[in-house]
């Protein structure tokens, strides 16, 4: 497993959109995903998982991510993430 | 009433290749691949209380910029061809409640191979169409894969539908209880309970 | 009444490995490979109302030579081995409204693999056939697809059975009217509407 | 009353990736990868009288050693996310009978890949067990293969479950019916009739 | 399409005390007494699959020479009055499924307190009117009495009139084989088995 | 064969009033005055997924001392009277699926209007019997009172029925419990829970 | 869990004559006199996917100032006396699924003869209640007449109840929507349509 | 039980509309009314009973009556038989 | 027919409550009740039929009675609504 | 309300025959009867209710009846219980 | 695409078998292929399809086919045609 | 197809753990393998039809394996059975 904690930039924080193609990306890796944000830890290729988390403008979450590709995962969602996610 | 029955014989018309199922009342257009599995979709809704239209070849009329009809060409209509059964008749088997002549034409069900590679449509916010005779109507895409039951998707399709048309729409709803509560100054355990 | 229930006893028989299902009173025989869901469509067969005689063995017995009837085995009667779940009784959960002691065998359906080769009967004018202890019996090979439901192919095989049977074929019907149709002197677009 | 409310406030909690579903009174958890069909199957088993509690994220409560509850996170309470559909609304479309806000959970259904090379449990003579919070919960692993119908496999699950709970056990009765059988001293064909 | 809108805002309306409930695509507009079970009729036809318009009262727009259009007051809309029960929400109890904005009025469905005195239509052979402005509906009276269920009523109503509307009428075909089995020279007992 | 069938052909028969459905495979003749209801059960018993074979007039005849056989008269097969709409076909209305030719008659029920005075079986330990052409048939009389649903009577009915034949009677097993339960020596208050 | 395990024993009992129900997850307690339908009712509702707790007599048992908890005598659980058919035995007919062995108490449901002074509760602002054991829990009382369903009755009862637990209560917003109606500075005719 | 022989004078029999007006008329009794022709017993008060015994022109039929008032039953059948049954 | 027109004098129109006492009393009565007002005409015995009608404080409504006992429905009713109808 | 306590003599108690004409007997009557036993009370006029009161031979209950024929009903149910209940 | 016209000889029109028959023979490409005909267009790989068409003896249809096996298809639909479908 | 006969040496028979035990090993191949005793011939790869078939210890059963693999299946067999299938 790798990980990575990085803050969200998001003015509206990780609201459907961006949330959507957060989950968009990490799809085209086989690696599981997760955000740790807030003692919580959600699945962060289901768009419902990463919605109902909350997640705020200026939170800090970790990126975890394990399974093969996890190295090319974690760097794609991490520079989805720091691209503000279509915003 | 002479003048209304001349606009719709001289409709502008089109014959595609489809199902034509009347669902709680929204008529559904299933399009896709021979074989993929249009007509046993249809078969099930069916059974669960929808009505048959056209199998296979559906007949389309404009009928104005809103509104296109859909119906059967005499000779096939309310048969369905059953990969390894053969030709049923689904008006003798089923019973008059199972079809019905005539339906507009209010949502389109495009059945897909699913492929790996494309981004089904995940949350709905926006529509996507298709077009016949000029007249845009929405079309979702749907995988087929295995464990997934078609008649339940179509059925959901249709009610959504309807309840877009009643003012509801369930994304936008999502969208906006996403917004405010990402809008509260809130702490972060404020749940409730 | 001794002489008949010797005749019975005497049968010819043979145990063979399926699935035998009572729908709408015709007596179905499912068959296929080990795996490709035999068991599971009895079951979702039953839900909808239909009755288990049944699971993975069948006793077949010859009383006539239009008639075979079948039965469980009696230690394994009523029960289903349901993968990922294990066994489970179908009597005592879903009520004896579920269950049959014996039924006749009148249609065939066998499971296969769906293979892209193979042409499947897509008009049924023609009868596939298969025997058990020299007596022919209708069968029906049925790809195995996703998106497919078993359920609501075997019923409408069932009732399209039964169509038969009471003097209706709808290939037979669909010949006529596209013979009849083609027949008629006529101008290209005289359709009906 | 203040102590029990406090008990369950800050009782030990968990956030998994799955659906829980309300099946004939029993708290069934559907588990899987993404895309493996979990909200499907909830839809369908919604449609055949089953409620929703949950899609997609389940928030876990153990409140004893014996007993888990699941609710759904507020902000996504009652909707699913439908593959080439969108977001619906569970509760408006199919109304307040479908849905349910807190639910104890009994049993685990992990839907898999089918795998030729795994072996799935085929007797039911031992439970798996999964763990959450430190509470053991039973869990059966199903195949998704073309042709299978998830929701009669959780329903029958879902009984089969009750029935043990109440005292039965369809494998452990299959055995005493085999042991017994082979137990006497027999002709090889004193089958009854 | 401004004058197709003026059209159906000027057109002449009113306001009835009835049901209006879409039973397989057809309107049905269910009338009598108070108390005599019109509201419960509806909901057991919305549980089986059907759609409420309105509960107790129906406003009709005629918007042709044969159509007329049934909608709910807005106030009122998707709400039923249940004795015993109090007022209920169809709505949100059964969702959307289960309602429909405006409908038809195809048949009405007449519910009269039993009289033994009264000769209601055994045969069908001549139909009844009811109207509403100026336009004539089929109306069937109905019986009230112990052990009937309206709903199952209703619905063959709903399925024989629209067979009539596709041409085959049950009385006329029955009296077609009676008269021509009475015009055969017969020999008293040649049935057919 | 021909023996077979001359048998038949030559076999007593009578015709008597009532109705004959195929309930779970079990022929029920449902008897009782013109007025009672018997059509409609039959109805709902047709919507509910069984069998109409024949209404209002029954042609049985006797093939064994154990069998008798019920069709209908050519003329009226499959059409039904119903009070109020008038002349319906079961067939063409419902389908092939809702209809049988023949069904051997295993059980009676006779529809009475309510009678205070009378004590209807409240047990079920000793059948009552009635005879056509010699045989004796299980039978059953039922009250019709408001509320009642003939319809889930006659299932239950027929399961039962179909219970006994498999070897267990209810009646006779709670009598059993409630025997043995009072043979024991107990506490007053040693129940379980 | 000893101690809790022992709150149970020694809880509060009382023993009443009456149907015990599970509807949708809501325990339905059915009262009223001998011979007004109870039991038929409750059969109707297993029919339709519920689940049957105790015919005839239920034992209650306060756990909680909140909670009544019923189950049936050891001696007739799952066993229903119905008029005209005899003892049933619904575990055994209608399979597991169709009963539970504990439920709580959360309606009432008074089934009372029709009488034509008797106000029954026509609009639902406030709740009637009975009482058991020092715990109150709403009572609705239900007029049996000709041509009503009493399943659909009680259906409709369970879920209403739910949707006031989960907060919205029908008549409250039927009231404030003709309040405000009645609030707005009108023209008598703006009507939306 | 009172009985009387009567021959059916309808050129096209006993066809839907003179059933159902003979049905209609019995229904004031309340006595059972038969028909007995042809070997066979059919209810008189039942259409779908007397069209299904297909009652051709000629036909002799008997028409048994029992109950309370048999008599003005009987006298009601032949009467509306005699009449033509509304043709 | 017997008629009468009546000012509603209730603060909040026929709201639920007052609708469900003018109904309650109307039940007595054998006869037809309907109220015309803003040229509709609502059956008074059916309170979704009273609520739908959305009579508001002040209107000018004419109640009629038709049946057997139509002077003593109209009176009842106009007596119940000149007394405010429980408020 | 009126009540008498008496003795069960039926060898294998209350079972399912004699609760049968025990109830047959009391449904003539209007009035309500309760079996009152081992501190639990019964409706006596439903079997179901009886046969899961497993009242035994030698049992001691007491009969309750109310209504305007309270009399006759407790008349009629001692009667029959002494009678042995049809054995 | 690649399209060519062909005039159909079959005595009966292209009826159940031959329309099975050419059906069966182009379901062998992976092309998509259409009669047109009349103004029509058909799916030439769905029998209801083109029975539905009704294309009597003498008709002139052109077979139209694209995809990456069109050459074969269109060659394959026009000698299964000539050689006159099975008849 | 090969085959060959061996004596069951299970003391309570083909039960259900035996019998779970063969169909797990006979599944890895590929070729149909049944069961042939006292007449019957039973499917090797279904433990119901093994079960059914009620085989006991001392019992001689021929194993048939027909298929690509078959040598390979009935060498396994034996090999399982003799064994003893996890006794
Ligand atoms: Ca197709
Ligand atoms: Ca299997
Ligand atoms: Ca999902
Ligand atoms: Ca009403
Ligand atoms: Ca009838
Ligand atoms: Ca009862």
């Amino acid at each position: 497993m790798v990980s990575q904690t990085i803050t969200i930039k998001n003015e509206q924080g990780l609201h459907m959109r961006p949330a959507g193609i957060l989950v968009k990306e990490l799809k085209k890796y086989a690696s599981d995903v997760n955000l740790v944000f807030n003692e919580k830890k959600v699945n962060a290729k289901s768009v419902m998982n990463v919605i109902a988390a909350c997640i705020k403008n200026g939170a800090e979450i970790t990126v975890e991510c394990s399974g093969e590709d996890e190295q090319d995962a974690l760097k794609a969602a991490i520079s989805v993430i720091e691209s503000g996610l279509g915003e | 009433e002479v003048i209304r029955w001349l606009n719709v014989e001289l409709a502008p018309r089109i014959s595609i290749h489809g199902v034509l199922v009347d669902v709680y009342g929204e008529g559904i257009l299933i399009t896709g691949e021979s074989g993929i599995g249009k007509s046993e979709a249809a078969l099930e809704l069916i059974k669960r209380g929808h009505r048959l239209v056209t199998d296979d070849v559906v007949e389309i009329k404009k009928v104005s910029d809103d509104t296109l009809i859909g119906t059967a060409p005499d000779i096939t209509r309310h048969f369905i061809e059953l990969r390894g059964i053969g030709i049923i008749d689904v008006k003798t088997l089923f019973g008059v409640e199972s079809v019905k002549n005539t339906q507009s034409i209010d949502l389109v069900i495009k059945l897909e191979e699913w492929n790996k590679d494309q981004e089904y449509d995940r949350l709905g916010l926006e529509e996507q169409y298709t077009e016949f005779l000029g007249n845009k109507v929405v079309c979702h895409s749907i995988p087929i894969r295995p464990g997934r039951n078609l008649a339940i998707i179509v059925e959901s399709a249709a009610v959504n539908y309807r309840q877009k048309k009643m003012g509801y729409n369930a994304a936008q709803e999502l969208y906006n209880r996403v917004t405010n509560n990402l809008m509260k100054k809130s702490r972060p355990d404020d749940e409730e309970y």
